[in-house]
């Protein structure tokens, strides 16, 4: 206790801190309670610094919990953050502290915040030759070889600081404390121009051709003084050509009676918050070890000051070096002892040592050793998550008592103890001899003398041995997964149940799936789930690595494609004035789209219904325009074009006279409709195809599908046009006279300008393609312009005044009333175009075309098929709602009553003057005339079925 | 994110594609002369091996070429890539 | 039909022209420079590599077409872009596409060939300066190294959720971007410039 | 420990106790009256079937790895049957009203939970589609009504309903009745049930060949040696193209990557289940407090039980989209299977070409809702040589006929 600080004066007392510890002061707040802690410090270290033993409580019992390890892997120091910004669940032992962090312990479940977060995330895309994925000495080593011989080279760590186990080891390299080397080669390598080291950055996925996904914490340690423009967090999207994993090992604990009561810790965690946090874990401690590393780890916290009362090896033959170092302290060394129990108050007061039972001769007696710490080392698992995750395979190894790397058919390979070495000079040479190894794989030439700092001279290594568990008659207390609070009375339950499969008793006990997804506790647990079932550790196997690594925040990988990027927002050359006019917008597809102008002035504005029949007055009875510019346009060219034509759509269009327009319909093999839209033909071997708004970008794959992998003999290329032209449909008895005014050049009348055919002419002084067609009915045109100029025509439309624009509702329902169906609003992907009345545009002259197969079987020649019908409700004041179903009884029977079809489109009509609908009805046409019901709510609506075409059937509007 | 060597463009990540299914199935010469169930076939049925599957891509962000692509679908190694109308390499 | 440009009077609109004044500010650091090259002439070219149309083109335009995938070609004020195996943008000034097509179409002299003017289908961003390739990083996944992707070489790509035509010249990089994506592309990259203009250094790292 | 969380319950401690006793892997003997391919929870709600309703009960129901360690220990355990079409709303009600009874008829507790699916609409054709689905499910007997975007509020009160996001929520359909249960104690739950009714539970037996003679099966390879069946069912999902293949029979199958994950155990704050098509992503709160989501599948076939990043992070931004608050919840665990897909994504049941062969298969994302009811009219199927009128509209003669149910787009997320 010599070195520990006795500083005085209110919250800054920090009784566990060793002295000689420095740096600036930070204050936060923990359960309530002010603390102070150190620069540099997690919130772990600072809570073990003011000597807080329970952190948390456990999620089925509620025991009380205190910090097990000090990294990434801890099992149980579970806390929530509450300032700056509430942030559920997160490890005492990797929140680096900051002044005014508030957080509380977990009692299992964290909370969510209920106010939106603030911070920014990001994403960025990262190539390089050498991917390395740990700072450790291996890591380290692995990366400079890379380098220096002037590779990409990306090393990351999870970490603030670069260093690996050396940051908690204190050992030597090159004479100086290997965390100086740490810091000095990292330094080193960031400033050469092809490196980039990340801290803060955790490997979270390996994927397919090494696809490496990693997130970078980037100003959570900053707390409340994080710039709000700097994203908080950042995930890696990495390519890298060879992958180096360097990510070390963690240690495992044993199961034994009360291993979870604060204050047993694992021993190498326990030599890091004496080494690298200068915090004394505890005053007095008992040491549990089932191999040689814990011996440093007790002579590390020895000469910091905490006093070792006993080791207990479960070996009879610990390493002799060690055993000899202790014996210079005065440690006493209990070989073939075992920790039967651990007692004490929410907190170690005493530990309870015995002879193995099935130990022979061993000699010593049970005895209660008083200690307010218990370190534990079970032995230690190489972190192999990433390798396992690449597809590699893993192998038993009988000396480690864990599994190591064994195939990959990727580019990756392990280095250092992640693969299974040992010591700190084995492991530096390793990852030397690894990035020596990148290298060549990338197709690079490693620089021919590689330097590896000296490492001290380690002990020669006595064999650890593997014990899980120590046996018992009551398994209650004896964890195996600390977060989820399994006991190995659990395991044997599960395995007493019959299960066999270490997959089943973890979902039948939890086991490995909570936080930590059992980093400490994972290989215990198969030991445990062996020794129930007699076999192997190495037979049973483990669960699968699962991505993340560590758990990654929501934000984090949603990135920037959120609100307003969530997706792309595309709009017309006209979009602004849309705006401007107070238009209501659809989304379609991704294109926003006018929905509707409601008009404005005083008082409150219009509504939708009177907006929509206003609009529809003005195109049926004056004039009117829509900015129809999202509709898809191709321009297919080719000497073959006409044939590719008229393999697609299932109406002639070689037939099609220059000049001439024609309306088609295509269908996928099926002979479900796909697409609909107008064919133009500019020349002989030059046509221009439009599409729905939602498919443009479909038919032109589709088109280049079936030419380039088809009837790549077929001279066609196909060019999408869609945004050249900005289109404005001018609509209604007017239009004419309205056009003629813009194109004072363009001969308008009838005979000049026949339905279905197009013109060039100058239109308000912009050269323009002016189409005579009509989806309304009445007489109308396009006018196509280079949507430079878009806006400008529109406004030239608008100019005097007497246009009324119109939205997609005004569309929609003026179509309707002409029986004119809409692709996917008509159309379900289940319907012909014979359902929708159209027989007439399917070829009876063309042998074959894309669909027409189809039509011959036996399900879509059936009489009953779903037609394409009106609907009038009897009531013509009702409006249907689209959707509602329809059966042919006034009184519903109990359920299940089969339906007829269904309305697909329902509008209020201005030219009818009443309300109708569009409706697929089974046998539909055959019913023209009947009386249907619609369930609506309670009610049965009785309505009559019709001709879809219900406006102007003669087409006598269309020419003016 | 598997990395897919276009014939044209290079290796691009998998986004830029679109997936195309089944490779080396043809249109029928003649659909009419068919056989509901052969018109089914076509329609409906294609391979889908656990192991190496000739599949079709189409580079829709980049060239917008289609292609075609043996992959194994057990490890989503891609064994070789070749050219729409090209034959299946044959892979040891 | 006769190229809006050549006889229109009205008034033309780029499709990025509201951003000006926020590519203008985001520009003032120096670190980066975003700005919008409007009404550049574009001409989508569909020919068959090893025709003689193509030679025949190539000499007309003053430029061969690039025949190796992903590079561009210069010469006079035209800039060829390899697209796909039988497929060119010839870029040029503005007010030169009406000019181009003729010279295309009468080179191809009746083979199979597409000219097709495409030059409002997309405008043109720059992304220029220090931090260019870092700002389009966050969206971009093809490796923008210098030595992989330098000047001369294009890529038909997606910058985060849009298709874009990217070009790498000496200083900095051109997207060409459709119409109607442009405002969302230009959104998404005042966006990711945040950190870049608003740290004078143009120094991100926050730690 | 704050003094106001020490005293709080423990979320973990209410969780339901095992039976002591579930089943033991059985040796394969030589021959079963019926032997089923996947010991997965269709395969082992057929075998409980076949042996409860039918008496069957000398049947062996073959797994590849450990017993229900496919899809069903990894789907998101989402159960509803408010599907479009009668033939899909047939057979899904059945489901459904068999797991209102389930606890109880396998003696499990299955920790089903009617907590209700709500399905947004996010788009004026969203909505036609919607109403008309609710409409459709009411005609059926599937109850179901369609929410205002208040309303939807009203159920889940963390959906942001704001009008300025990308993809506002116009509204939503909900299915009360609809809900969640453990998947793995289903499994189990059959699985014990099955056992104690006489099946043989075979783990670690991977078929590798189907012996066919005369047209007819007469038993599987494997590589536990050969077995002799009477009739062999196959209900081996992903993995159905492999298996069918074997006795020369093609089916309409493409095997693709599906992932999920889920979150940090978390306080309560998502009562319900949330699916949306446009914004695509699927939610729901399991019992112990983690958000358990998915999303689409991955484009190519794969039978590697892994899918692409890109998917999961798009997942990510479509659920911030839709609850912001999940900002700083955590993934903390994600994984894949892989799923069968049909043409038109519905299910094939019933027979095929090869006499006493059956299958079942094509379910796509969403087997696990399915599981009594398809088992339920597979067992019927296989026992009686007949498909059941519930299975009947799903026959492998359909797509020749072209009589297809076509769940495309129509059924919201076909999960």
């Amino acid at each position: 206790m010599s070195e520990r600080s006795e500083r005085t004066g209110g919250a800054a007392v920090q009784p566990y801190r060793r002295e000689g510890a420095t740096g600036k002061t930070l204050r936060f707040r923990f359960d309530g309670r002010e603390y102070a802690g150190l620069e540099g410090d997690t919130l772990a270290s600072a809570l073990l610094a003011n000597g807080v033993r329970a952190v948390a409580s456990s999620i089925k019992l509620g025991r009380p919990r205190g910090v097990y390890a000090a990294g990434s892997e801890e099992p149980n120091a579970l806390v929530q953050i509450e300032e700056p910004f509430p942030e559920p669940m997160l490890t005492a032992t990797t929140v680096e502290l900051y002044d005014g962090l508030v957080a509380t312990g977990l009692p299992g479940q964290g909370r969510l915040a209920d106010r939106p977060d603030p911070a920014r995330y990001d994403a960025v895309h990262a190539h390089c030759d050498v991917l390395v994925v740990g700072a450790g000495p291996a890591g380290i080593a692995a990366a400079g070889v890379a380098a220096r011989a002037g590779a990409r080279v990306i090393l990351a760590d999870e970490r603030p600081e670069p260093g690996g186990s050396l940051l908690g080891t204190a050992e030597t390299l090159d004479g100086a404390p290997g965390r100086e080397w740490a810091a000095g080669e990292a330094a080193a390598l960031a400033a050469l121009p092809e490196v980039r080291v990340l801290r803060r950055t955790t490997v979270l996925g390996h994927y397919d051709d090494n696809y490496v996904i990693a997130v970078e914490r980037r100003t959570n340690h900053l707390g409340a003084q994080a710039p709000a423009d700097v994203a908080r967090e950042r995930v890696w999207r990495i390519r890298a050509r060879r992958v180096v994993l360097a990510t070390g090992g963690h240690e495992r604990f044993v199961a034994f009676a009360g291993n979870d009561l604060p204050g047993v810790m694992l021993a190498g965690a326990a030599r890091t918050y004496a080494n690298h946090y200068r915090v004394l874990p505890g005053s007095r401690a008992v040491v549990f070890t089932t191999n040689d590393s814990a011996y440093a780890a007790a002579l590390d916290l020895a000469r910091a000051g905490v006093e070792i009362a006993a080791i207990a090896d479960v070996r009879h033959a610990p390493g002799e070096t060690w055993v000899a170092r202790c014996a210079e302290r005065g440690i006493e060394v209990l070989t073939g002892h075992v920790v039967t129990a651990v007692k004490g108050e929410g907190e170690v007061s005493s530990v309870e040592v015995a002879p193995r039972p099935e130990a022979q001769g061993s000699g010593g007696q049970a005895r209660e050793i008083p200690a307010d710490l218990l370190l534990v080392s079970g032995g230690w698992t190489p972190v192999v998550h990433l390798f396992s995750q690449a597809g590699g395979t893993l192998r038993y190894d009988e000396e480690l008592g864990a599994f190591t790397p064994g195939e990959t058919r990727q580019a990756v390979e392990a280095a250092g103890f992640a693969r299974g070495v040992r010591t700190l000079r084995e492991c530096l040479e390793d990852g030397a001899e690894a990035g020596r190894r990148a290298l060549a794989g990338a197709g690079l030439t490693a620089p021919p003398e590689i330097d590896v700092p000296a490492a001290e001279e380690e002990p020669a290594a006595a064999p650890a041995e593997h014990v899980w568990l120590v046996e018992s008659g009551d398994y209650g207390t004896h964890f195996v997964d600390l977060q989820r609070d399994v006991t190995v009375a659990e395991v044997l339950r599960a395995t007493g149940a019959g299960l066999s499969s270490v997959e089943h008793v973890k979902r039948y006990t939890t086991a490995g799936t909570a936080h930590d997804q059992g980093k400490t506790s994972g290989l215990l647990t198969g030991g445990v789930v062996a020794h129930a079932l007699g076999v192997d550790v190495a037979e049973l196997g483990t669960t699968t690595f699962r991505a993340p690594y560590t758990p990654v925040s929501f934000a984090a990988l949603a990135g920037r494609d959120r609100g307003p990027l969530h997706d792309p927002v595309r709009v017309t050359a006209l979009h602004e004035w849309h705006v401007a006019r107070g238009a209501l917008f659809e989304n379609v597809g991704q294109w926003k789209r006018p929905w509707y102008y409601p008009q404005q002035g005083e008082g409150p504005g219009e509504d939708m219904e009177a907006a929509v029949l206003r609009e529809c007055r003005a195109a049926r009875e004056d004039v009117a325009a829509m900015d129809a510019s999202t509709l898809g346009k191709i321009d297919v060219v080719g000497p073959d074009a006409a044939v590719l034509l008229d393999r697609l759509y299932t109406n002639m269009m070689s037939t099609l006279k220059v000049g001439s327009i024609r309306y088609g319909v295509m269908c996928r093999p099926d002979g479900m409709v796909f697409d609909d839209g107008t064919v133009i033909r500019l020349a002989d071997d030059r046509f221009l195809v439009t599409t729905t708004t939602g498919n443009a970008a479909a038919v032109l794959d589709w088109m280049e599908e079936w030419l380039q992998t088809e009837w790549p003999d077929l001279r066609v290329h196909c060019t999408s046009v869609t945004e050249q032209w900005a289109t404005v449909a001018l609509v209604g008895p007017r239009s004419r006279e309205v056009l003629a005014r813009l194109a004072p050049g363009l001969a308008v009348d009838n005979d000049s300008f026949p339905f279905m055919t197009w013109r060039d002419a100058e239109v308000a002084g912009i050269e323009a393609r002016v189409c005579r067609i009509s989806f309304s009915g009445e007489l109308a045109y396009e006018i196509n312009v280079s949507s430079w100029y878009g806006l400008a025509l529109w406004e030239a439309v608008m100019a005097s005044g007497e246009v009324t624009p119109y939205g997609t509702e005004t569309m929609h329902v003026l179509r309707a009333e002409k029986g004119f169906p809409i692709v996917g609003q008509d159309t379900d992907g289940t319907v012909t175009p014979q359902d929708l009345g159209m027989e007439w545009i399917v070829s009876k002259k063309k042998a074959d075309f894309v669909g027409k197969r189809s039509f011959a079987r036996a399900d879509t020649s059936r009489p009953d098929r779903k037609h394409l019908v009106g609907l009038l409700p009897e009531d013509p004041g009702v409006l249907l709602p689209e959707g509602a179903h329809l059966v042919d009884t006034s009184a519903l029977p109990e359920p299940p009553v089969p339906t007829l079809g269904f309305v697909t489109s329902s509008y209020r009509s201005a030219a009818l003057g009443r309300t109708f609908a569009l409706a697929l009805v089974s046998g539909g046409r055959e019913r023209i005339g009947e009386r249907l019901y619609a369930p609506v709510g309670a009610d049965l609506v009785p309505v009559t079925v019709t001709s879809h075409v219900l406006y102007d059937p003669e087409g006598a509007r269309r020419d003016g | 994110m598997l990395l897919i060597p276009c014939p044209w463009c290079g290796p691009r990540d998998e986004a830029e594609f679109h997936y195309g299914g089944q490779a080396h199935v043809a249109y029928p010469e003649d659909p009419a002369a068919l056989s509901d169930e052969e018109w089914a076939r076509y329609l409906f049925f294609r391979d889908n091996p656990k192991g190496l599957f000739a599949e079709r891509w189409s580079h829709t962000a980049g060239c917008r070429r289609w292609f075609n692509a043996v992959r194994d679908t057990a490890t989503n190694e891609i064994h070789a890539v070749y050219r729409a109308g090209e034959p299946r390499p044959v892979i040891a | 039909m006769v190229e809006p440009a050549a006889v229109s009077m009205a008034e033309r609109r780029s499709p990025a022209a509201a951003f000006a004044a926020r590519f203008e500010a985001a520009s003032a650091g120096g670190g980066l420079r975003l700005a919008e090259i409007p009404f550049l002439s574009q001409i989508n070219l569909r020919v068959d590599p090893k025709s003689p149309a193509a030679e025949r083109i190539g000499t007309a335009m003053g430029v061969p077409l690039p025949m190796e995938p992903g590079t561009a070609a210069g010469g006079g004020d035209l800039e060829v872009l390899w697209l796909g195996p039988d497929e060119w943008l010839v870029v040029g000034p503005d007010g030169a596409a009406p000019g181009l097509v003729e010279r295309l179409a009468e080179a191809a002299a009746g083979e199979h060939v597409s000219v097709v003017d495409v030059s409002a289908q997309r405008t043109a961003l720059v992304v220029a300066g220090e931090r260019a390739r870092d700002v389009l990083a966050h969206g971009c996944v093809l490796d923008l190294h210098p030595r992989v992707f330098g000047p001369g070489r294009v890529a038909q790509t997606t910058l985060a959720r849009a298709g874009v035509v990217l070009v790498a010249g000496e200083d900095g990089f051109r997207l060409l971007v459709r119409s109607s994506f442009a405002a969302y592309v230009a959104e998404w990259l005042l966006d990711a410039s945040v950190e870049y203009v608003t740290s004078p250094a143009g120094e991100a790292d926050p730690a | 420990m704050s003094p106001e969380t020490q005293g709080r319950r423990t979320p973990g401690a209410d969780l339901p106790d095992h039976p002591d006793r579930l089943w033991r892997s059985a040796e394969p003997k030589r021959a079963y009256d019926v032997v089923i391919v996947g010991g997965g929870g269709h395969g082992l709600a057929t075998a409980y079937y076949l042996a409860k309703n039918h008496g069957i009960t000398n049947v062996a129901v073959l797994e590849r790895g450990w017993l229900a360690g496919g899809n069903m220990a990894r789907n998101t355990t989402i159960i509803r049957s408010n599907y479009l079409w009668d033939e899909s709303a047939g057979i899904y009600e059945h489901a459904l009203k068999l797991w209102e009874g389930l606890e109880e008829d396998l003696g499990y507790p299955l920790l089903f939970s009617q907590r209700g699916v709500l399905n947004l609409a996010h788009s004026l054709q969203d909505v036609r589609d919607s109403v008309r689905r609710v409409n459709a499910n009411r005609l059926n007997g599937v109850d179901a009504e369609w929410l205002t975007p208040e309303q939807v509020k009203e159920v889940c009160p963390i959906v942001d309903i704001s009008p300025g996001v990308r993809y506002p929520v116009l509204g939503g359909t909900y299915q009360p009745r609809a809900g969640i249960a453990k998947h793995d104690y289903v499994a189990w739950g059959y699985a014990k049930a099955a056992a104690d009714l006489g099946v043989d539970m075979i783990e670690h037996c991977e078929v590798t060949g189907l012996d066919v003679r005369d047209g007819r099966v007469t038993g599987v390879q494997t590589t536990r040696g050969p077995i002799a069946a009477g009739k062999v069912a196959l209900a081996a999902a992903g993995h159905s193209s492999v298996v069918a293949g074997y006795a020369g029979v093609s089916l309409p199958l493409q095997s693709h990557p599906l992932q999920a994950l889920v979150s940090e155990l978390l306080e309560p704050v998502h009562p319900t289940v949330v699916m949306s098509n446009a914004v695509h992503v699927y939610v729901s709160q399991a019992h112990k407090g983690e958000l358990v989501m998915g999303a689409g599948i991955d484009a190519a076939n794969s039978y590697r039980q892994r899918g692409a990043f890109h998917i999961i992070e798009r997942q990510m931004s479509a659920a911030l989209e839709l609850f912001p608050v999940f900002a700083r919840a955590h993934v903390l665990r994600t994984w894949g299977g892989v799923v069968d897909v049909t043409p038109d994504a519905s299910p094939v049941v019933g027979l095929t070409p090869v006499e006493d062969l059956y299958v079942n298969c094509g379910w796509g994302t969403g087997g696990f809702k399915a599981t009594p009811g398809v088992g339920w009219c597979y067992a019927h199927t296989v026992a009686t040589g007949e498909p059941h009128p519930l299975n009947a509209p799903f026959s492998l003669d359909r797509f020749t006929t072209g009589k297809l149910v076509d769940e495309h787009g129509a059924a919201a997320v076909a999960h």
